[in-house]
């Protein structure tokens, strides 16, 4: 196990979630607007994911995007500001939480329409292979989506014409206040994939090795051989579906069992257990972490809002 | 009569639906989160426990879907009532809407009638960012066949539900998120206000105001200012935008000779500029201003507070639109910013 | 082999052909307008299948439904004023070919974007359930329509909710010029019925019988058991999309192939094997049917257009 | 300068995307039956011949699909034209149009541009009844952030086509199927139009005509039988209904005195009622009388051609109209039906 690797992935995944309790902390102090999807809990698929894949591959994602946001970019300066809707924010306070952009990472999106981002991503995977790149794109969306017709539109072409992107569904149980085996007629969403046809796998979502794992061999087929392929990744979100959800609708025994799974945890287990490093070790890496999540809500307390005579532009090119 | 009560807007929404449900067991509830959840905004609170699965149904994320089974349904005469989480989602249903409910009628020579409500919050909340802060009903009420109704108050919000639910068109009922917990009297006892008929919320001799849901209330808030400075505006709230109660329009109009319509929403081909056109055309003679319109500027939704309230039509815009029509200042007519609202 | 079944299947396909040649021939002059989708060298799957339903079923087709609102209603008078745009058409001269209605029948149109009728179908079926009726809908569609977003979300809430709707995919094999094979990325179109999850059935859509029996134990399913049932019937169209298309993208050898299945003659041939009627016969019931055809064309003719001034009735209840 | 051709619509429309196609290969052309077929209206004939099938695309019929692959593309750096069979199928892919591809930019701070262009025809062509008849401009034109296009003559076509396809943001760019074998002069060589400027088709000094694509004609027929009367008509084309000319509006009303728009399409909130709002309110002063429209009956299309001509805009009705705005008749304002149009 390569040691480096392993604190890298720690490192991010600590990151998302000290980021996320300091945007929920903003939020109750009514610096952060609007809706604040929290991906706590769910760290390892962004971070598995998105370390397995080049940085030149291309990231398209939901309004849950906090973690796919720092995990490409490692910017939480950035991602703070504009959740306090601040100039200096990634999107210049005009996109909020749900639309954190960065074109020079090639973070695209943050997208808030269920399943309508999915096309989209084939389209960034249609504009490589017509250029003969050999980026890969990954588009990460919730088990909720698999039933929007978007979500079918998109994987069609993809199927089709045998476009390079790794679908990746985040299955977190839930789309908002309902459990997944209300809305969903087959056992696992992958089950879906096969209809376009498309390779599927599921994976652990809780397990930040695991998903590595299957995205690498993913990501890497997809650039060799031009295809796409659906991957799975069962996990649960700690939090409610937006900061304003107390997520009464489950069981505190439900939670409490997936809390165990907090993938977090697993991989400083992991960690501790190989001897890569030791929990005062992996203590001080999550101060460095916090510390770089408090420099972000200084910065972006201490920059400025967008000038009001500033609304007008970027409408048009 | 029964004394009136004071109920939120989501109540008195609530209340028309539970007892048009009570009514007739061929209406039902339908929507994402509306059942289990009690509705991601708690208008069907209850309903579920109240009515069963049957009658009070949580969907999947399938808006086009849902949507579409609802016009069936009706087709063979249920009477469903479709919830969309907000109106945003809509558009991934739009074909439903515009191309299947809003024609069917139509083009089967009237051999169906489709008895359907469509309901949700629309227009910005409080940063929400572009894609889900839009006022669409302009889009809507461009479509002959549907039927656009958007309430400002909890009284007539119970009315102009029933009455819609009761109507055997499809019905397009935009409600208002940051409205559900408004406050108001609501008649006791059977209370249902006919659709197509606008209310005079204040009456005033200077101006009139057109508004609809939301900004009724913005136009009622200038038209206190507008009193400090001598100034009597009139509230004219549609409450239903198609049909349109042009009379009650012009009437107002007639009556003060300046007229300045209130709209969320972009400004372009928007249902401010119908206003304006019928007003234009029918009240020419009566116009001692041209008719003028406060809407949000021409730019999809900022997230950041401070644009947001930039964006938006406030009591202020609308005080110094009135001025202006009203001859008292020479401001400029447009917004100083690249992306134009008026 | 019950005589009488076979001579009515076949004096019912036998109607939808001549009509249809006698509305083509209408169109060439000028009679009829619009577009004009041709079901010609289909029959057997209009009429097979609903010949399997009861009459109080429902039917629900898209905007190429001449022969399904024919096997459903035998109002060949309706449909051909229909054409003419008279207001003695079963849609008052409102619809056109597109969109024949007959609620007196069940016939549900006539709908004319692809898969928009799909959730629709799935709707009726819904409020048969709910109302504890045992009424099964029959929803047609063709092949083309598997990749649209509509009938993803149809198919998931019949499959979810399991609603008693049969789905019968006409695989003519050609979405206007377009083959099959050049936008479905799997071998058959009820592949993707598994995703929802609903059993599904390929048949030969030229054999009226083979087609009326699968949808009769399909119907039968739906009912007793409640859940939707997916049929594909694999046929072809003899003419172009609409007469406007000269169908050029396909060859003479293939059509010829297929034209050797003709549904009408294989099922004459099958007539006079078992004995059941002559030649003479058949042409018999042939001139019955194109008597009928010609009243059709001459009611057609002599009955008059909508008046001008009801063009806005019926917008509104 | 060499001298114009004749050319078709269609031929000018097919010039403009294979010029551009062979000056800039991230152009490529995308949607039903657009590349085997050679368009369902011939409009794209020879183009996969031309350039493979690499960049002359058929899709399978999935309009949220391709439009969002189109949007996903543009994103990085691609400039698809998507073509929708006609735009009445758009509605399918409304959301994308309107929640992605309109606000993408915005949402991200001016990080991505996206240069795409949909485009189809649009209106009604002859009995194709309700779902095939809608001029759906007016629905588009509501949205900032799109760019709406819709040229009347060969030249424009190309010209405009190629200033939509050099656009850096996304264009819905409506044609009309009933013109596409409509023939006229195009300048030979390098010809772009410009997107935003509008056209004086006609100059006139009595009343303004404003119209675009189809409707245009109409127009150019009404002037005609006007001249006889001894009436002339200026008729402006828009070609670009956003952003709008306003300035060729206002100067020709200005001159006129006199306004009416003639619109396919409904008219409640259309681009029609948008163009009276801005001559009321902009050009109150120089009007001598109520800016008037002319658009489709307030109906879904009807199949038979005896109803279809009642409900489309005429030059019949766009004279009537300018003699009454002229004070030469007292007709009445509105055709005498329900679904009311005007
Ligand atoms: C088309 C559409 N419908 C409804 C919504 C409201 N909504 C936002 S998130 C969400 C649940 C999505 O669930 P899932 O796909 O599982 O993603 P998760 O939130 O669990 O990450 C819903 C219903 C939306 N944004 N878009
Ligand atoms: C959403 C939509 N896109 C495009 C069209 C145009 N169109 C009409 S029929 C058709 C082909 C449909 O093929 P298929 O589903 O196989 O049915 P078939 O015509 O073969 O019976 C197309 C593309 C449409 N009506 N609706
Ligand atoms: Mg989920
Ligand atoms: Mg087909």
């Amino acid at each position: 196990m390569d040691a480096t690797l392993l604190l890298g992935l720690y490192r991010q995944m600590a990151l998302c979630r000290r980021f996320e309790e300091a945007a929920a902390k903003a939020y109750s102090q009514g610096k952060v607007s609007g809706f604040l999807h929290l991906y706590v809990g769910q760290e390892a698929v962004a971070v598995g994911a998105i370390s397995a894949a080049e940085p030149t591959d291309y990231v398209v994602a939901t309004y849950r995007e906090h973690a796919h946001y720092l995990a490409r970019t490692g910017d939480a300066r950035g991602a703070m500001a504009e959740l306090f809707g601040k100039a200096s924010g990634c999107s210049g306070g005009r996109g909020g939480s749900m639309h954190l952009f960065d074109a020079a990472h090639r973070m695209l999106g943050g997208w808030a329409i269920v399943g309508g981002h999915v096309p989209i991503a084939a389209g960034v995977a249609f504009a490589s292979k017509y250029r003969d790149e050999k980026d890969v794109t990954l588009c990460f969306f919730g088990d909720g989506t698999a039933n929007m017709g978007a979500f079918h539109e998109g994987l069609a072409l993809a199927g089709l014409w045998k476009l390079p992107v790794v679908f990746i569904c985040e299955n977190n149980q839930y789309a908002m206040g309902t459990p997944l085996y209300r809305t969903l007629s087959v056992e696992d969403v992958a089950v879906r994939a096969r209809g376009y046809p498309m390779e599927s796998e599921i994976v652990n979502g809780d397990d930040v090795l695991e998903v590595r794992e299957a995205v690498r061999h993913a990501v890497n087929r997809a650039r060799r051989e031009n295809l796409p392929i659906f991957i799975e990744a069962k996990t649960y979100r700690f939090r409610g579906h937006s900061v304003a959800d107390p997520a009464t609708y489950r069981s505190k025994e439900e939670l409490r069992k997936w809390m165990e799974r907090d993938p977090i945890r697993m991989l400083a287990d992991r960690i501790q257990t190989l001897g890569i490093a030791t929990e005062e070790q992996l203590g001080a890496l999550d101060d460095e972490v916090k510390a770089q999540v408090q420099d972000a809500v200084e910065f972006a307390e201490r920059t400025p809002a967008p000038e009001p005579d500033t609304v007008g532009e970027h409408v048009y090119a | 009569m029964p004394e009136p009560r004071v109920l939120t807007f989501r109540e008195a929404l609530r209340e028309a639906m539970v007892e048009e449900m009570e009514r007739d067991p061929s209406i039902f509830l339908m929507g994402e989160e509306v059942g289990h959840y009690n509705g991601a905004y708690k208008v069907s609170e209850g309903m579920l426990a109240r009515f069963g699965e049957k009658r009070v149904i949580d969907t999947p994320i399938a808006e086009t879907g849902f949507a579409g089974v609802g016009i069936g349904a009706a087709m063979v005469g249920l009477r469903p009532i479709i919830e969309f989480m907000t109106w945003n989602f809509s558009l991934v249903a739009a074909d439903q809407l515009i191309n299947n409910a809003a024609k069917l009628r139509y083009m089967s020579n009237g051999q169906f009638t489709l008895p359907i409500v469509f309901r949700g919050p629309g227009g910005a909340a409080h940063a929400l960012a572009a894609q889900h802060s839009q006022a669409l009903e302009s889009l809507y009420a461009h479509v002959p066949g549907l039927k656009v109704v958007m309430p400002s108050t909890p009284a007539d919000a119970k009315g102009l539900l029933k009455a819609a639910i009761r109507d055997d068109n499809p019905v397009v009922f935009i409600e208002s998120e940051v409205m559900y917990a408004l406050k108001g009297d609501v008649p006791a006892g059977e209370h249902v206000v006919p659709l197509g008929v606008a209310d005079v919320k204040r009456p005033g001799r200077d101006v009139t105001l057109v508004a609809w849901s939301k900004m009724v209330h913005t136009a009622l808030k200038a038209a206190d200012v507008l009193t400090g400075e001598g100034i009597e505006a009139e509230v004219v709230d549609l409450r239903t935008l198609r049909p349109l109660d042009e009379r009650a329009v012009l009437a107002s109009v007639a009556r003060t000779h300046r007229c300045v319509v209130v709209q969320e929403g972009w400004p372009f081909a928007g249902v401010a500029a119908e206003l304006i056109a019928l007003v234009a055309r029918e009240g020419f003679d009566d116009l001692d201003a041209p008719p003028e319109r406060v809407t949000n500027l021409d730019v999809p939704m900022p997230y950041a507070r401070n644009l947001e309230n930039v964006v938006l039509p406030s009591p202020e815009r609308v005080v110094a639109t009135v001025r202006r029509v009203l001859g008292l200042t020479e401001a400029p007519r447009r917004p100083a910013v690249a992306g134009r609202g008026r």
